[in-house]
């Protein structure tokens, strides 16, 4: 059974904790853990270990748990773990895998041609500092357009909430946005064009969007429990792969869950079709989007990412399992 | 004897010619029709009152604690609705209120210069009339007090003062001078008196001081009580000037007074 | 109008005596209290429904009443939306009473010393204009993601209004009221109980309402910070009700908030129509 | 505490006869109500302090008062920090101001009409409830990306606040005062202006501020919807903050916000306590 | 001149054996040492009041409005605090104020009950005695009534019974009877009397009608005006029960009220 699974894969030594305590977003870029959830796979791999599941709805939310003690992991945005890794001088959290890539786009109404166009026109982020925030920053830059974090400059950059995104950009109050999935197929629906897919923009075209996130003290503490996550959700990446309608179905089981009602299954199959899960963070996108939040002047100081993302563990699971290793 | 007559409502009117006006027409000041007062679905209150004065006429009312005299001013004021009857009064009167009634806020002579001031009296004008009207009621140095640093005496007088600043040719006093002492009371009399004199007021006065009625009225209204009733009227013929403790007015008391009892007596109260 | 209804059949029977004044036939009564709302709303729903006709607005973007009342009524079929409205009023009601208790027992606290009143009285007010925000991460930091910290928002949220609604209570009771109260005997907390807090009353109740009202907001926004698995809530339906991109489950949503508050605001107007009446005062209009 | 002093000033120049009961000299008067302020931020300050050296919780997650005041201090020396305050004080003040006159308007009309009070009376809680969150996609739809959506929230959140406070102290007015009023001849607005609002003046306050406390709030929330160019603000800062996962930056924002509310509520309290003096009660503590 | 007397103030102490025993002591029920009262830094209410009431002596006060009454049992009764004296008290005096002060949330009848059930007596016990109380003061029909609903004379009764309901030993009264019909009053004054007698009971009774001082008082004090002063004090020894209009009575309340007159036209008012 699972139980004696995670006992005997234990050879780094450390006990199982009693319970664990992990948080992901309702959200299609964390298809991963929910299926893992959701298909009884962490269930499978934790045995007597009892899950107990938090849903976040942003970042700041997730970190703050994690940070004092309330969950032990969670899967999050790289942007907000690499700010609360540098605000707590590396202490707070450590970053063990990959959860997701790809599925982020600048998307514009369609009368903008070019990034020249963009000159004097507002532009949407989901939040100051976050990945897509940056992105957009950094790419303007590097086309020599000028932005400031005040929302002044050639391109007015104005950070709103993803729902109000969409708001906006139908009003015609924006003229488009550097947003993840699902948002950014859904701009697409309501009459937009994607300017610029952001996998154009990385080496590979893989950049994180999702990550698992894990309090330094509970790995310590607890690998042989990490471990049995992580068995769990490379699991769930073959699952994903083998069964997709079934995966898309559990997204949406859980989104209709937290809200209420379910999402459009359209807009979940298009967006799935921009991401890719897998377990690589992709350590070099995430300090090369750290560089960049600098450069853009996001970050006050040079960034130091050194101890962040520690990928023993995923490698004996991927070695286990007979798949590559990452880096 | 002397004191009481026979009622006479039409005294001033020797020709008649005003025998056929309408009520409240030009005679009448005050004219209540069959009226009635009853509480939410409780007390009775008034019970069929028929009442006439005169323009010009003082007339006071006498009766039981609780037998509706203040009842009956808060309609003739149009504060209060009648439940059944008419009522019909020249002009809109001033009622003087059982308890002071006056505005918290308001030193003593913003109190009296409120009506004023309501009526569009340019400032200046008003506060020298506030002014005059405190002195005339004894209270020319309290003119910067609050209601709640008076005396209880004093809220009373600053209460008349606001009633004679507005400029009602019809006065509702219901027992203004009761937490007055003798002296005071006596001057206040006088002024009340040569006031009305003056401006021809008409007025309807109640009080459980007899004398004072005595003292003060052309006509005596006994209430009965429970409900309220007119009993009898007393015309007091009492030549004026009078005085508080004349003879006269003694014994015209005496007279009112014994009936007053009889009918506080009757209904076992 | 449940509520109403049983809270008002309640009081009256707590004050029989009443009843001898309300001259109206009952069916009058709730005619004239029914009919200006139904023309309110109708009037409202009317001018929406002309707005989306004149299309002014596509209507992904503002859809028209019909669909908006339609989602509210296929929600009321749903058995999550009951789930999620119950556990939603029940941690407002829950939360509402025990700030009811805190805020009671403070105000008279510094109503009372003059001390207290200078150290917190101004902080009283300065912790309500703190947006609610700025308390998720010490909600999280000492309550971790239980109810506790959603408790803990709404207890931020709605002390202080019912604090400053006794103070401003206490502070107005008349003085002949609390001099005639101590000179028959009243002392102490006596004093409080049939003297001071009676004659505070509406001012209170007043307090009472406003502090729902910030508890509500509190606890909708809490809401958000964490979904507890498997309670659905009204807070975290609205807040990704906008993600979903569907204004009309929105405005369903905004319907049902709405009728609870205008529900729980009926019950409050009943308790002080009762008061009104027991004192005489308010026959204004 | 400096519009603390000059609107004691301004209303003791209103009512220059309170001076003369006034007994204490001035220093010990401000001596009386400074001490209790110190030593309750002592105190809480201390407690904060303590929590820090056991390390209960690592100071990535609760910074020490050092690096929060540290951090504020820093702050005052920004001009950005000014420039934000300043920002978000004028949306607030004017937003506040708008508010108090529909809500004073709105509260007249629904006291004084049976019908009104009917229809709306009940739904005037009911907005008040309504979470901001709720309002911001109709505020864009209304007045897109602009000032005036920021107004739009603010005032949403104010005005039932204020008009509720208008509501129950016109409902509470002494009959006894409204009756002597209408028989010395105010009729109409002139009743309203001169007997019925003065008499209402401590409730109507009391709404006030409720609703600057409400103002505030969905101040600080909205700043969010809008982040107009070179506009930077309080509520856009402390979300920020929070995103960026800076304690000691946050902490110092809310100290600023504090620091307003507690200013604020100062000004507030010195008018009440005006009122009181002048209308004789209160003789309390 | 059978009513006026030298003062002596010790008459029920022949022995003199308590003749220098501390104020408030077994003899005084209430003592005031030069006690003077100024509000703020204004007016001077009182100014060197000094004053002995024997226990189970019954003292009425006159003096002009404004002179200073309210303030002197307000001192008296504890509520407010002399500026300079001393006062000292047997127990803890009931005051019946000069307005009302009833709780409008309270209807006539829990008004009464109220210092009972602050003083602890079970419910079924408070209610019977505060029935008895209200039918005492001739209100038996408006237990259920709230203030609001009474009228000014119902009001200042149903304070009346709360004054008696509490277990004091001393009564300050303000004006307790100053809205009351001559009947109601004369009724009442009855009643006061008899439960005096009965209780043993110490009264300081405020009225601005010399008479009813002169029916109810052992001793008549009478004050000046700006500043309150005591100007002089009139036994009265009337042999008891006595009426409102006994010639006896009559002349010393002549006496008294010239000698009031005296007082309030020698301070202007
Ligand atoms: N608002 C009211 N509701 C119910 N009953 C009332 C109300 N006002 C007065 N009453 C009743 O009506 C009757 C008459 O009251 P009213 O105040 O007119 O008496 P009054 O003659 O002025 O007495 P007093 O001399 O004591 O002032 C009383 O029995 C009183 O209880
Ligand atoms: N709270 C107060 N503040 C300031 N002055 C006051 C206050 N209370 C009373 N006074 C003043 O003290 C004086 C005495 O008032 P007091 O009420 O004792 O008079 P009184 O003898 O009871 O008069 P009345 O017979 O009219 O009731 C008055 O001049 C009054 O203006
Ligand atoms: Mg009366
Ligand atoms: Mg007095």
């Amino acid at each position: 059974s699972g139980g004696t699974d995670a006992g005997s894969s234990g050879s780094s030594g450390g006990f199982a904790a009693s319970e664990v305590k992990l948080g992901y977003f309702p959200n299609v870029t964390h298809a991963l853990p929910i299926v893992a959830d959701k298909e009884g796979l962490y269930a499978k791999h934790l045995g007597s270990t009892t899950l107990k599941v938090s849903t976040f709805n942003a970042g700041p939310a997730a970190m703050e748990a994690l940070k004092s003690g309330a969950i032990d992991a969670t899967y999050v945005g790289p942007g907000p773990s690499t700010n609360a890794f540098i605000n707590s001088g590396g202490e707070a959290i450590r970053i063990v895998a990959g959860a997701a890539t790809g599925g982020a786009a600048l998307v514009v109404d369609p009368s903008i041609a070019s990034v020249a166009d963009l000159k004097g026109t507002k532009v949407a982020t989901p939040q100051l500092g976050n990945t897509q925030d940056v992105a957009l920053r950094y790419y303007l830059k590097e086309k020599g357009l000028k932005t400031d974090l005040q929302g002044g400059g050639d391109v007015s950059i104005t950070p709103q909430e993803n729902s109000q995104i969409l708001d906006s950009f139908a009003q015609k109050l924006i003229a488009g946005a550097w947003v993840p999935e699902p948002y950014a197929t859904r701009l697409v629906q309501a009459g937009g064009k994607v300017l610029v897919d952001e996998h154009s923009l990385w080496p590979n075209g893989k950049f994180p969007v999702t990550v698992l996130a894990v309090r330094p003290d509970f790995l310590k503490d607890h690998p042989e429990t990490v471990k049995a996550l992580l068995e769990a959700q490379v699991e769930a990446e073959d699952f994903i792969a083998n069964d997709p309608a079934k995966s898309q179905a559990d997204v949406g089981a859980v989104i209709k869950t937290v809200s209420g009602k379910a999402l459009d299954p359209a807009v979940l199959a298009d967006a799935w079709k921009n991401l890719e899960f897998t377990n690589d963070p992709v350590s070099s996108a995430l300090t090369e989007g750290a560089k960049h939040a600098y450069d853009v002047g996001i970050l006050k100081t040079e960034p130091k990412l050194d101890g962040l993302v520690d990928l023993t563990i995923l490698n004996q699971v991927l070695k286990a399992a007979g798949k590559d290793v990452v880096s | 004897m002397t004191a009481l007559a026979v009622p006479d409502a039409r005294a001033d009117d020797p020709f008649g010619i005003n025998a056929f006006r309408e009520e409240g027409g030009s005679d009448n000041a005050v004219v209540l029709d069959e009226v009635t007062k009853r509480y939410g679905r409780g007390t009775l209150a008034l019970d069929g009152i028929d009442l006439r004065v005169r323009r010009g006429e003082f007339v006071c009312f006498v009766g039981a604690s609780g037998c509706g005299k203040s009842t009956l001013l808060n309609i003739v004021s149009g504060l209060d609705k009648a439940t059944s009857g008419r009522v019909s009064v020249a002009g809109r009167p001033a009622l003087m209120f059982q308890e002071h009634a006056l505005m918290p806020w308001l030193s003593s002579l913003d109190n009296v210069a409120l009506p004023m001031r309501l009526a569009g009296v340019p400032k200046a004008q008003r506060l020298e009339r506030a002014h005059e009207l405190l002195a005339s009621v004894h209270l020319g140095d309290v003119v910067d007090k609050r209601p709640h640093e008076l005396s209880g005496g004093m809220r009373q007088r600053v209460a008349l003062a606001r009633t004679l600043a507005t400029e009602s040719q019809v006065l509702l006093m219901d027992e203004p001078f009761g937490a007055l002492d003798a002296m005071t009371r006596d001057l206040l009399h006088d002024e009340l008196e040569s006031v009305w004199r003056a401006r021809g007021l008409t007025v309807l006065f109640v009080t459980h001081n007899v004398r004072e009625a005595v003292r003060l009225a052309d006509r005596v209204v006994l209430l009965s009580s429970r409900p309220g009733r007119v009993v009898q009227e007393y015309p007091i013929e009492l030549a004026r000037p009078r005085r508080f403790d004349d003879p006269a007015v003694g014994s015209a008391t005496g007279q009112i007074t014994t009936a007053l009892r009889k009918e506080v007596a009757r209904h076992g109260d | 109008m449940a509520i109403d209804a049983s809270l008002a059949t309640e009081l009256k029977g707590l004050d029989a005596l009443e009843s001898a004044t309300d001259e109206a036939p009952l069916a009058g009564r709730v005619w004239a209290q029914t009919w200006p709302k139904i023309a309110a709303i109708g009037l409202f729903v009317g001018l929406w429904q002309v707005v989306v006709w004149f299309k002014l607005k596509p209507s992904y973007v503002l859809p028209g009443p019909g669909s908006a009342f339609g989602e509210f009524a296929h929600q009321l079929t749903q058995g999550t939306f009951w789930h999620a409205t119950a556990v939603t009023m029940t941690r407002g009601v829950v939360g509402f009473l025990i700030a009811s208790v805190i805020g009671l027992l403070l105000g008279v606290a510094v109503a009372r010393s003059k001390v207290l009143r200078a150290a917190i009285g101004s902080l009283i007010t300065g912790l309500q204009t703190m947006p609610s925000i700025a308390w998720f991460p010490l909600a999280i930091l000492l309550f971790q993601l239980s109810e506790k910290a959603i408790l803990f928002v709404i207890l931020i949220g709605a002390v202080p209004s019912i604090a400053n609604g006794v103070i401003s209570g206490v502070d107005y009771v008349p003085t002949t009221l609390v001099r005639a109260g101590r000179n028959i005997g009243a002392r102490g907390i006596a004093l409080y109980r049939h003297i001071i807090l009676p004659a505070a009353l509406p001012s209170i109740v007043s307090g009472l309402k406003q502090g729902w009202a910030f508890a509500w907001r509190s606890l909708l926004a809490g809401e958000l910070i964490v979904a507890i698995a498997n309670r659905p809530s009204l807070g975290a339906f609205l807040a990704n009700s906008r993600e979903l991109g569907e204004p009309s489950y929105m405005l369903a949503l905004m319907i049902a908030i709405l009728l609870i508050g205008v529900l729980v605001d009926s019950a409050f107007a009943a308790v002080d129509a009762t008061m009104r009446r027991r004192r005489g005062v308010g026959a204004l209009s």
